[in-house]
């Protein structure tokens, strides 16, 4: 299931400094031709399509068609991302569609708390930060053999 | 078309690259589940002057293992006792782990859920009822910290909406840690040892993969985290699905080969995991068989591991395969019997649970299932559903093929090979497993974490994120042990020589033949690839061979083994992205190298299912109810072997 | 570089081809040991006004599986009789063999040899006191004819210089048919039957390699003659080396496709032929076996063919296995043995070998029969010698492994799939075995020879060429009798459309994205390939699974071949290289399919060693001692399999 | 092994109609490029390594090395064609070099007897042209079953 860009609807993220897939792409796969101002893959048979650049590309651009060497034709995955949820249209070889929604996450992005005001206190203890301010406890095995 | 002899690729590489030289006390090396857990909690432990630099091959909001999404958090105790813990991990990797890790892991791990929960991965809850509420709804149940029950497949995994798990994971990574002290698309190549002490790890040496510049870094202390190995061994799509692997493609063995080679002790080499997917896509398998509860026929029909034949088979192998839960590579070492006679392939009777469990479920609830069977794949796995799309099955009415994949080199799934690292520093752990610091490799000041921890096994996501942030704090405390400022012997253009010696192989050549990619003058990444994979699926015990190898396999393969290190002084890159290929080639065959010799170093099958020695075919207690560690000698290319004593910690 | 979406290659396909349309009496289609044999002989028997075309893929001058050369003719029946070759193919073939074209091909093949020698194929010769002169110093002891004697390795095989065979053989071919006769690198896509009697051959379809352009040609009788199948199991090497195959990698299964879908039966498809064969470079084992007398080892150093294991098993097959000469797919079985116990790999012992010899030869002569191991390589398998280079192995230090290759498919080496033809119109054959005209198909006025004649087998080069000559003769008695004119029913303008439709789907769509490989709306040929083998590789018997197969991996092997012709619908050729590429996997796909077919019809294991039904172990002569012949109906897609009853003509 | 073309020896057949190694080659893999009028292998990865294309071309610019997905570097088998007999030159990786010398044809080349006037006599035997004109007899199995 190699990524693959459709020629009309990449508009290579605007002339950004960088594109979104070849930000993105675990594998460094997604290249940007600078003459055409268009995407593409660079190794196809590299490609682990974990649909990375698929869910990032701002112009719905990338969508990945499956491996030559086993899949048959004619189904597709596509994924649309929300920010708290996935939308998955899964079309069969035969023509079935199966739609799916999953959650993605339960907090606005970027506001993961970091803890960045905390500061651990005994550097020779077992305990992790977070631990050590919740006043866990390290054990030690008591199942010995 | 003009002749195909020119430099192809967007990012062409140049003779000279820049230098951009970094001195800091802590680097992160690799951006996954284990460093993210380092980059969050480093901080916490380090003084606001500790200079800290973090190193990722990709942008770590996808990088490593997780990018796509998981479906289960495999590690979580909760309501368990550690102690049970270690006696799954032990049982499933058949009898010989260092126990003291797991049981540390397991005391550390659900600290990392509960963050990840905070942070927004959405966690399925069970309803008083006994009803599953996504991570969604489940949200009004609280969190698993505040005592909410997680929806268990079986006893340590719990079901997770993950198709963002890497990015919260990472963002709060990012957050703790400053982008400013981050560097994504930087390839390490090679760890640095100290000039004065070789015993004692110095820096690293990188290039980046975006702009023709190579980076030189002076580090006190290092943490290698870069995931487990892939693409080692032949996978069974050989063609443009070749980079479709159950686990990362991009995952090199960065880990074990920089180790390695710069002195640290590796353990249970020999160990791989093969593990059991759904044929071609690697969908996983683990929800079908616990939540689902499906079962596996042979080609005729039969249910081959409730056959007497199957639990003969297993008695062999007490306790390990007469325990409750059959070790993963007993499962895998049943279904090798029934191809090798002639009875595969084998199914999984997805239609057979589906309807079973309908039997008791709702019209709404089977839809709901329905739905669970799919976020399974589309969360982690998306090539499976393509492939179900793709060949119109829909689970309740056709059935699956189930198959063992390749063998993949990791440490933190349900495989134990890796480096050999300190336990904690406590009473209870014996003094052979601890020097200093937890998670310490034998290098002085070297870390590692998640896959790059031998010996333990069955952390996943969670405890490799707990590993890293263990390690976190041990180097502050090493740091602050060891104060003084390191440097190592490599001058600046001896290392620039080395990391772009594939570029000028290049740029020297390419032009002599019509066609860049038939040189004879040199090799290239893609071909190498191959010619690594074929020789070890040959020899080494891969698929080609159902696992078995034995003396006279090992010795040619090491002979290819030479003749290939030999050629990859001739390897050749025309771009940056190639640039990458051929250092990720190089630790390939370091790792697989390790690997290979720890198989023929364990004269018996300690792991029938992932692979065989056909000349020391069943288990040697007597002998071999040990570790195995080895080591290298990168001046004069030597490996050494040892066995290493095994120390029973947790009782039976 | 610019966007990867550009139609490729050097000559680029145009949507509408020219068309150009012959009218002929007798078209060879082929240009290889056979056809060369019926373009030799037939204006010898023709009327001076008979229209004659020949038409091949490639240039006669090296086309076929004679390209590289051959360094032995393995049929020159000599100073032995007929009924002895009968005997020794049947035996080779576990019994099932149609005698009247075996006797038919022993009587006529030295003249063929006869003939070559005369053109200037160097024969070895021996002299008086046993020594071996090569076919130049050979030339003083005068030609076979004249009763000089060859080298003899086996019983049946001669040894040869034959790096110009095909090249010498060609040549003749074209002087006597007229080189205005022949069109090379046209590639013939289907065959064409008469309107009004469908059962009878009225023309043939092709297109020009090298310019935009159909060929439209009828004609009254057509001698098919496209060699073998190659590359419809996936070889040992997936990489580059993929185009390394025993048999010549560009032999497609033309022959089967084409007669099958005119309506030709088939018969014996399930019969494959497994060579062994130095492992990777696929050089010829027969004169180190034959000629240095060279043993077999497995992984453990045992000479595992001559244990009482061995011995045991080979029982089980009597008569066959207990006959002197061990059929050439028990010797296989013997090694899959090895392999699956782990007792792997199996090793040459050339060293072994040279030295014995070297105790009773001169050091000159030791020097000559070294010159003659590297000529068996240098003159049929350069690669292997290229192998031996690159890996130091000098013969008589270093020994070499053997390993059976992937399954070819073909009729005239030691495999005996094919086509279903008449025998000789002879009162010693039985009737059921002529219908006329020899080497006639069941189609009328469709000839075969080689490859494509099924049933029979250890014809070799030489006797395609002869049997190549008796079609000739045997197509012009057809002329004949049969001088009607024919015609077919598809229109010019439905022809161009089916031959050129890849075309027309590559321009249609392959703007679409941003790379011209990579596109929904289309394959192409070369992810078609790999996908092909990888599912005969795995359900149908290949290397995968040590030529295991069964009842429930044929199901899904059919269902996957169902989906791989509906997506062949939209396979996509960017220039005419591609454009043949596109035809070849067509032609592959319908040969294999027969092949497992037959597979499926037929529930035993005839060839242990070749193939096995896990299901159906052993040989089973109640249900299975016949033939097995099939046919398909192109309109419908559907086949039909049948038994044919053997008659055994010659005594054992 | 594919076969490869040296840019700097390779003269593209002088601008002739049709090269030799396109001439030649059985799988059609060798390709001109017209622009810079030098020839190189289309398809590596289906190549035979057949040797034809290195024999024919006239100005020695096709040899082959080794695939790349098994075999070792550094070896060569360079062939060098004469009219009666070929040479071989195999250099091992380790710098060893042996030559052999083998005839390939004992007339010269274009003078294989066609037997251009021999006409068949009898259409309903079952002999070869050549057969019955050495007065060959047909003969029928005797050890019957
Ligand atoms: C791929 C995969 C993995 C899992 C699963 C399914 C699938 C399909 N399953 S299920 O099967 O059970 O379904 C799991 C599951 O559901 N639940 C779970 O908890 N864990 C599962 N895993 C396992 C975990 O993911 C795994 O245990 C952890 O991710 C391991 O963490 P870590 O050891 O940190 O490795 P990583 O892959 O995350 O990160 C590696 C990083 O290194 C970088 N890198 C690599 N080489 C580098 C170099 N030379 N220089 C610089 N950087 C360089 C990478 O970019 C990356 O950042
Ligand atoms: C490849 C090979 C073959 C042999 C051997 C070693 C090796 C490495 N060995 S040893 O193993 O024992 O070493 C032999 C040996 O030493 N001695 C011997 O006598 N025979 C050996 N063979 C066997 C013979 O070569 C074989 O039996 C004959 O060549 C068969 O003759 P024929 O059936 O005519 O097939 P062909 O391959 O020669 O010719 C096929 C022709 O068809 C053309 N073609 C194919 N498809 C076409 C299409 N669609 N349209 C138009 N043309 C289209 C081809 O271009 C070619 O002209
Ligand atoms: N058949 C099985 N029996 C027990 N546990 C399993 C089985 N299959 C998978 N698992 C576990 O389920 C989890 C996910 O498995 P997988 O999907 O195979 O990665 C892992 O913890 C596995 O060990
Ligand atoms: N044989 C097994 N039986 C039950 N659980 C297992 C087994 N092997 C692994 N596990 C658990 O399954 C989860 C993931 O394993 P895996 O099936 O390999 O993906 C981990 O939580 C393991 O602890
Ligand atoms: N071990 C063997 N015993 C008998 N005949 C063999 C053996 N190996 C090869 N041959 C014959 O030698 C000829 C060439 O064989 P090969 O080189 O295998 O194609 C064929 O006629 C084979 O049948
Ligand atoms: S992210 Fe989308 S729009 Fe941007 S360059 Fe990539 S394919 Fe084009
Ligand atoms: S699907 Fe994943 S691996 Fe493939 S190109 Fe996109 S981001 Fe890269
Ligand atoms: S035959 Fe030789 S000179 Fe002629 S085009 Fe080919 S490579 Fe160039
Ligand atoms: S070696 Fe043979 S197959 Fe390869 S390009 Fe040359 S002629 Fe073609
Ligand atoms: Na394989």
């Amino acid at each position: 299931m190699p990524s693959f860009v459709i020629a009309e609807k990449c508009d290579g993220c605007k002339g950004g400094d960088k594109t979104a897939c070849m930000y993105i792409c675990p594998n460094d796969l997604m290249v940007l031709d600078p003459n055409e101002m268009k995407a593409y893959n660079q190794e196809p048979d590299q490609c682990w399509e974990c649909f990375s650049c698929v869910k990032i590309c701002p112009s719905q651009a990338i969508e990945v068609r499956g491996y030559s060497d086993f899949v048959p034709m004619g189904g597709s995955t596509v994924p649309m991302m929300g920010t708290e949820d996935v939308m998955w249209t899964c079309k069969f070889r035969n023509g079935v569609v199966k739609r799916f929604k999953f959650p993605i996450r339960t907090t606005p992005e970027g506001e993961a708390n970091d803890y960045a005001d905390l500061k651990g206190k005994d550097l020779d203890s077992g305990l992790l930060s977070t631990q050590e301010a919740d006043g866990y406890v390290l054990v030690a095995p008591t199942e010995l053999a | 078309m003009a002749l195909p002899n020119k430099p192809i690729g967007e990012l062409k590489a140049v003779r000279d690259p820049e230098v951009e030289k970094r001195d800091v006390d802590v680097l992160i090396v690799g951006g996954g589940m284990a460093a993210c857990g380092t980059a969050f909690e480093i901080k916490k432990w380090a003084s606001d002057d500790t200079k800290i630099l973090l190193c990722d091959k990709a942008a770590l909001e996808r990088s490593g293992a997780v990018a796509q999404g998981l479906s289960a958090i495999n590690t979580y105790i909760g309501e368990n006792k550690p102690e049970d813990y270690v006696r799954m991990v032990r049982n499933d990797l058949m009898g010989i782990v260092r126990e003291d890790l797991i049981f540390d892991l397991g005391r550390h791990v659900d600290d990392s859920v509960h963050l990840f929960e905070e942070w927004g991965l959405p966690v399925w809850k069970k309803t008083d009822d006994g009803k599953n509420l996504d991570g969604k709804k489940g949200l009004k149940s609280g969190s698993l910290k505040s005592g909410a029950t997680p929806v268990r497949t079986g006893k340590w995994q719990i079901m997770i909406n993950g198709e963002s798990y890497k990015r919260i994971v990472a963002e709060a990574g990012k957050k703790a840690l400053g982008e400013e002290n981050i560097i994504e698309r930087c390839f390490i190549v090679e760890l640095l040892n100290d000039k004065d002490d070789p015993t004692k790890i110095a820096g690293a040496v990188g290039f980046s993969v975006r702009e023709n510049k190579v980076y030189i870094i002076s580090a006190k202390t290092i943490m290698v985290a870069c995931g487990g190995a892939v693409n080692v061994y032949q996978p069974r799509s050989v063609g443009e699905g070749k980079g479709r692997a159950w686990y990362p493609v991009w995952n090199a063995g960065s880990t074990y080969t920089m180790a390695v080679r710069a002195g640290a002790e590796l353990s249970m080499m020999e160990n791989r995991f093969t593990p059991a997917r759904f044929k071609d896509g690697y969908g996983p398998v683990g929800a079908w068989f616990l939540l689902f509860k499906a079962q596996t026929v042979n080609g005729l029909g039969e249910n081959y591991a409730a056959s007497d034949h199957a639990k003969a088979e297993l008695e062999k192998y007490a306790p390990y395969g007469t325990a409750a839960v059959t070790p993963t590579c007993l499962r895998n070492h049943l279904m090798m019997t029934e191809y090798k006679e002639g009875r595969g392939p084998i199914i999984m009777k997805t239609s057979d649970a589906l309807a079973k469990l309908g039997e008791t479920m709702s019209k709404k609830e089977l839809k709901h299932l329905e739905s669970e069977a799919w976020e399974d794949f589309l969360d982690m796995s998306v090539g499976q559903a393509g492939l179900w799309c793709a060949t119109n099955t829909e689970p309740e009415k056709k059935d699956s093929e189930i198959m063992p994949t390749e063998p993949y080199l990791l440490g933190s799934h349900s495989g134990c090979c890796g480096i050999w690292c300190s336990g904690p520093n406590e009473d209870w752990v014996p003094d052979d497993y601890k020097w200093g610091y937890n998670r310490m490799t034998t290098v002085k000041g070297l870390f590692t974490a998640g896959d790059g921890v031998g010996c333990s096994g069955h952390k996943f996501s969670s405890g490799s994120h707990a590993e890293g942030r263990i390690c976190a704090k041990e180097m502050v405390r090493y740091l602050r042990d060891n104060p003084d400022a390191v440097s190592f012997k490599e001058t600046d253009q001896e290392l620039v020589d080395m990391v772009y010696k594939p570029v000028r192989t290049y740029l020297d050549n390419c032009t002599y033949t019509t066609d860049e990619t038939v040189n004879p003058n040199y090799c290239k990444p893609a071909g190498m690839a191959m010619r690594l994979m074929k020789m070890t699926n040959e020899y080494g015990g891969g698929t080609a061979t159902y696992y078995m190898t034995g003396g006279k396999a090992l010795e040619i393969l090491m002979e290819n083994f030479q003749m290939f290190r030999e050629d990859l002084e001739k390897i050749a890159a025309g771009d940056l992205h190639e640039l990458m290929r051929a250092w990720e080639i190089n630790h390939r065959l370091y790792t697989v190298e390790a690997h290979t010799r720890h198989i023929q170093f364990r004269e018996e099958s300690r792991y029938p299912g992932f692979y065989y020695r056909g000349d020391f075919m069943g288990q040697n207690d007597e002998e071999w109810f040990c570790f195995t560690n080895s080591s290298y000698n990168k001046e004069t290319n030597e490996w050494s072997l040892k066995k290493v004593p095994y120390v029973k910690i947790i009782s039976d």
